[in-house]
C-alpha cells in the first residue's frame, strides 16, 4: 500500500486551518491528534440519527446504539488482539484507566509494605495513581531508572523486584524522550516471577502495532483521542482471569446485577467495570478512528512516521543550536529539545506566532525534567499526516527565534 | 422428522407471509399458547434464566440420545419466540445441537431479540441449551 | 417569550428521524436527551477547526480550547448559580460525580461506623458508590422511605440523623417515579445539625431551575447527555469549603502541581479533581446544550413539561388498564405504569414496532420495584420536544397492545 | 505622571505601529532589557510567582502611599510583558491599582498570555500585585 500524504492530509479537516495568518502547522500530536472525517461523520450521524442510551433499552434506537457500542468493544479487541472482546474495558481515558486499575487491583492485592514498580519516565498519570494508592496502602513506589540517552536500565528491573513486588506499570513509548521501551522483555522478567505487568501505551496505539498475547501483558491502557478519535474515551484491556477477579470501580447503573440496601451483586465482565451511562458516541467514534488506522495500516504510519523523526532529528541536529532530549535508537516520532540559551517559554511564543503548534514545559512528566535538571523541553511530536516541509520550517524558525532572542 | 436447517426454512416461510409486526406478533401470540406447558416443579429459580425484563425457565432432558426442551415465560412475546427455538432445536441430538447456526431468527426479524440490549433472557437461554447439549454429548462420549 | 413547539423540533434532527416505517416517538428521555442542532454543531465545529488538549499548551488551537473550556464551566456555574466557577468539576457523568464524592468524601470524613443517608428512591448511581464506601470502611447505610404514592417520607430523617451521620444524599426528582423531592427541606433539617448533603440532579436540571445558593446544598450532581448535551461529561458541584477540603480522586496529568517520586502536590481547585485530558469537547457541547436551554427558557420548559404530564396522566387513566407508579403530587413528566395484565417486555416490544421509544425495567432503581413488588415498569419520559399527539398516539396504542396481549 | 489610563493608551499607542507579531515580540524584548534589575535578593523562591513554563519573580515595597513594584523573569518575552505591567503599575496607590482595569493587554494583544493556558505567571502576578495592593490598602486605613 503506498502512503499518500496529500489524501490523509485531505482527510483530517483541521489542518487546513490558518493561526494568525498564517498556515497551521500541527506538532502537538503527543497531546492529542487531529480527527479525521470518517470520525467526525460518525458522531455527528450518533447525534443526528440515532442517539440512545444503550444496554437498558428494548426500543430500535437503544438496541442500535447498543450493537454499535459493543461492535466498537469487539473492535477495540481485534485491533490490540485481545482474545476476547469482554476484556476490553471503556473508560474516560488513558488517566481514568490506570486510575481504575490502581484503584480496584490496590484494594485487592496490595497492602502494607507491597510494593510496585514504574519507571523513572513516565507520564504523571502512570505515576501519580499509584503514589495515591501506596499512601492509601502505605506500600512502596520503586523506579526504574533510565540514563541520559533516555534508555531504560531494564537490567536493574530484576533487582528491584522483591516477593513484596505486586505489579509493574510501563510507559510503552515515552511521551516526553520518544523512547520506545523493550516491554516484552519487561514483561518475562516480571512474569519469570509471577508479577503482573501493565503497559502504558497512550503514545505508542497510535503508531505501531500493539498484540496484547504476543506481548503477553496483563493490563494495557490508551486513549481515545491521541488515536484520532474523541475526547473523554479510553481502554484499559485486562487479561480475563484478571478481571474476573478484580473488584468494581465505580457502583452505579449497568454494573450491577441485584441492587438491595443489604446487598448488591454485579454484573459480568466487563460491564462491571463500566458505571452508568458510558461514553457509547465517544466508543463509537474510537472504534471508527482504529478502522481510519487500519485503512492507512499501521505498519506504513510506523514506517512513515520513523522517517519523519529521523528526518528532524537530523535537521535539528544541523541547526547547531539545538539540545535534543532523548536520544533512544528505538524512538518514535517525538522530539522533546531545547534551543541553547533560549528559554522554551519564548520558543513557544514564538513558534505559535508563526503557526507552530508546539507543546513547552514538562509534558506531564516532572520527574524526567528532574532526571536532567531542566525546567522543561519544547516537544514536536508527529503524526501520519506531518510533512517534512513542516519540519524544514521548523527548523528554519528555530534560527529566527535564536537570532530575535540572543 | 425434518432436520434443524429444514424447520428453520419452515419457519422462516411461515413468516413471510406478513406484512408487519403486529402480524407477526400476533403469530408468536399464538405460538405461546402451543407452547407445551412445563411442568410446575421446573418454574423454579433453580431453572431460571436470569433476564432484566422477563423471566424464562428452561429444563433439558436426554431420552434416547436426544435432548428434549420444555421452557416457559412471564412474557406472551418471549414465550412465542420460545415457542420456535423449541420447535427447531428439541427432539435433537446434542451434536445437531451444538452445530445448529440458528438463522431463522435473523431472517425473520427477530435478531434484536438476541442482542445485548434485550436482556429477556433469550439470548442466555440459547447458550444454556447448547450449554446441555455440550454437556449430555460430553457424557454420552464417556459411556 | 412562546413556546414554539414547532420550532422547537426542529432544532432536533432526530426527532425527524423513522423506525420500522414509523414516525419516531422518543419518550425514552430519562435514559438520554436527544442533542438540539447547536450542540451537534459546536461539536462538529470542534472536531473540524479547532481540536487541542487544553491547559497544557501554548499556542492558538490550545489557547482557544482552554478558552472555551473554562468559559465552559463558567456557564456551569452561572447556570446553577454557583458562587464560583471554580465550584464546578467537570467530570464524565452523574455516576462518575458520585463515585468521585463518595471516595474524596469517604477517605476524609466517614471511617467505621459512620453513617450515609439516602433514600428508598435513589438511581443505582446514588447507592452503589456509597455502599462500597461503606463495606470499605465500615460504615453504614440508612434509608429515607417513600409512601405508595411516591412521596418520600421526609418527616423520618430527623430521627434517622444520628451524632453519626456524616452525609445525605437525596435524589431531587425520581428517575423512576417522576417525584420532585422536598429538597430545599432536607438540606434544611440536614443542616440544622452541621451535616452536609448532596442532590442528585440527573433529572432536575433540564426540568427546573435549580439554584445551589438558594438551596445551600452542599454537593449537586448531573450529566450532560441528559439535558441535551453530549455523553461522557457531568457535573460535580461543591461549595469551595468543602472542595478545598477533600483529597483528590484520580491522579494524573493537569491535577498536580509538583510531582517526584518522594512527593507530590496537588493542584488548586477545581483542577485538582481533573486529572487527565478532560473531555473539553464534552464540556463544550455541555455548556452549548444550557445555552440552549436558556434560549428556550427553563421555565416555560418546565411549565410545558408539567401540562404533558398532567395530560398524559389524565390519558393514561382513561384507558382504565393502566396502573401508575409514583402519584406523588409534585411530579416531573416521567410516568412510570404496567398495562394491567399485560407483561411490560410485551408491551415494550409492541411499543417500539409501532414506533414509539419507551423504556422497560427497573430503570436503574430496582429498591423503588422491591418496594411495589413489581419486576420493573414501562417508564415514558417526556421532555420539551415531546406533543399532546404523541400522547394520544400511546394510549391508543396501549389499547392495541392490551387486546392482543390479553 | 499620566495616571494608569493614560499609560495604557500610549502603549497601546505604541503596538498599532506594529505590522507582524515578530515585530511586537521585538519590542518586548527590547523592553525585556530595560526591565530595572530587581534586586538580588528578591530572585528567590519567597518572590517567586510559580508558573509552569517561566519563572516570574516580584517585589512590591511600600514609599509615600505608593506601591512600587520590582520583578524579573527568566524568559525574555515574559520580562518584556513585566516591564509593560510595571510601567502601568508600578509607583500607584493601592486604590488606583485596585480598581486597575488592565484593557492595554487584550488591546495589544497579549490577552492570550494571562488564558489560564499560559501557565507563564503572567496572571498570578496580576493577582499578586493586587493582593499586595489591598493589603497595603487595609494598612493604611488601619493606621
Ligand atoms: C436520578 C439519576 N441519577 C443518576 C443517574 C446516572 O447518570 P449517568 O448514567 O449519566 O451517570 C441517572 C441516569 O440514569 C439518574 O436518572
Ligand atoms: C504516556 C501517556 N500516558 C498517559 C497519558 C494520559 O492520557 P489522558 O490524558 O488521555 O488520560 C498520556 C497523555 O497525556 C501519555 O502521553
Amino acid at each position: 500500500m503506498s502512503f499518500d500524504i496529500d489524501k490523509i492530509r485531505n482527510d483530517f479537516p483541521v489542518l487546513g486551518e490558518k493561526v494568525y495568518n498564517k498556515q497551521l502547522i500541527y506538532f502537538d500530536n503527543g497531546a492529542t491528534t487531529q480527527k479525521p472525517s470518517p470520525v467526525i461523520e460518525i458522531i455527528n450521524k450518533y447525534h443526528s440519527k440515532l442517539n440512545s442510551s444503550i444496554h437498558r433499552g428494548v426500543h430500535f434506537l437503544s438496541d442500535q446504539a447498543t450493537n454499535d457500542y459493543e461492535d466498537a468493544r469487539k473492535k477495540v479487541a481485534e485491533f490490540i488482539n485481545a482474545e476476547k472482546s469482554s476484556e476490553i474495558i471503556f473508560t474516560s481515558g488513558s488517566t481514568g484507566s490506570i486510575n481504575m486499575l490502581a484503584f480496584s487491583f490496590g484494594e485487592k492485592f496490595v497492602s502494607e509494605g507491597d510494593e510496585i514498580i514504574i519507571t523513572e519516565m513516565e507520564h504523571h498519570a502512570n505515576i501519580v495513581p499509584w503514589q495515591m494508592l501506596c499512601e492509601r496502602k502505605k506500600a512502596k513506589l520503586k523506579i526504574i531508572p533510565f540514563n541520559d540517552e533516555g534508555i531504560l536500565q531494564t537490567e536493574s528491573l530484576s533487582t528491584l523486584i522483591t516477593e513484596k513486588t505486586k505489579l509493574v506499570s510501563v510507559i510503552h513509548i515515552s511521551n516526553t524522550l520518544g523512547t520506545i521501551n523493550p516491554i516484552k522483555n519487561i514483561i518475562e522478567i516480571a512474569h519469570r516471577q509471577s508479577i503482573p505487568v501493565m503497559i502504558d501505551a497512550a503514545q505508542s496505539i497510535q503508531h505501531l502495532s500493539v498484540d496484547v498475547q504476543e506481548l503477553d501483558c496483563d493490563f494495557l491502557v490508551f486513549s481515545g483521542h491521541k488515536a484520532y478519535g474523541p475526547t473523554g474515551i479510553g481502554i484499559l484491556y485486562g487479561k480475563e482471569k484478571w478481571l474476573e477477579n478484580l473488584p468494581p470501580y465505580q457502583g452505579g447503573g449497568d454494573m450491577v446485577d441485584i441492587v438491595t440496601f443489604e446487598n448488591t451483586t454485579y454484573n459480568e465482565v466487563p460491564f462491571k467495570f463500566e458505571a452508568g451511562t458510558t461514553n457509547y458516541i465517544g466508543a463509537i467514534g474510537m472504534a471508527e478512528a482504529l478502522r481510519y488506522i487500519e485503512s492507512i495500516g499501521l505498519e506504513n504510519i510506523g514506517k512513515y512516521e520513523t522517517e519523519l523523526m529521523h528526518y528532524a532529528t537530523k535537521k535539528l541536529k544541523e541547526t547547531g543550536i539545538v539540545t535534543i532530549y532523548g536520544n533512544a535508537p528505538e524512538k518514535a516520532s517525538i522530539l522533546s529539545f531545547l534551543i541553547d540559551g533560549v528559554h522554551m517559554a519564548d520558543a513557544g511564543m514564538m513558534f505559535d506566532k508563526l503557526g507552530i503548534a508546539v507543546r513547552v514545559g514538562t509534558h506531564c512528566a516532572q520527574t524526567v525534567m528532574q532526571h536532567f535538571n531542566i525546567d522543561g523541553t519544547v516537544r514536536a511530536s508527529m503524526s501520519m499526516y506531518n510533512t517534512k516541509e513542516e519540519i524544514d520550517y521548523l527548523c528554519q524558525t528555530i534560527h529566527q527565534v535564536k537570532a530575535m532572542l540572543s | 422428522m425434518t432436520n434443524i436447517q429444514e424447520v428453520q426454512r419452515e419457519i422462516v416461510n411461515e413468516f413471510t407471509l406478513f406484512d408487519d409486526w403486529m402480524e407477526r406478533y400476533n403469530y408468536l401470540i399464538e405460538l405461546s399458547k402451543d407452547l407445551p406447558v412445563i411442568d410446575a416443579k421446573y418454574k423454579k429459580n433453580d431453572y431460571l434464566i436470569r433476564g432484566c425484563q422477563s423471566k424464562v425457565w428452561l429444563n433439558a432432558e436426554y431420552k434416547d440420545h436426544k435432548i428434549i426442551l420444555t421452557a416457559d415465560s412471564d412474557a406472551i412475546i418471549t414465550k412465542g419466540i420460545i415457542a420456535l427455538l423449541i420447535r427447531v432445536l428439541s427432539n435433537r441430538t446434542p451434536q445437531e445441537i451444538i452445530n445448529a447456526d440458528l438463522k431463522f431468527i435473523d431472517e425473520i426479524g427477530l435478531k434484536q431479540n438476541l442482542s445485548p440490549t434485550r436482556a429477556n433472557g433469550l439470548l442466555s437461554m440459547i447458550k444454556q441449551i447448547k450449554l446441555y447439549a455440550i454437556a449430555y454429548d460430553a457424557k454420552e462420549k464417556k459411556n
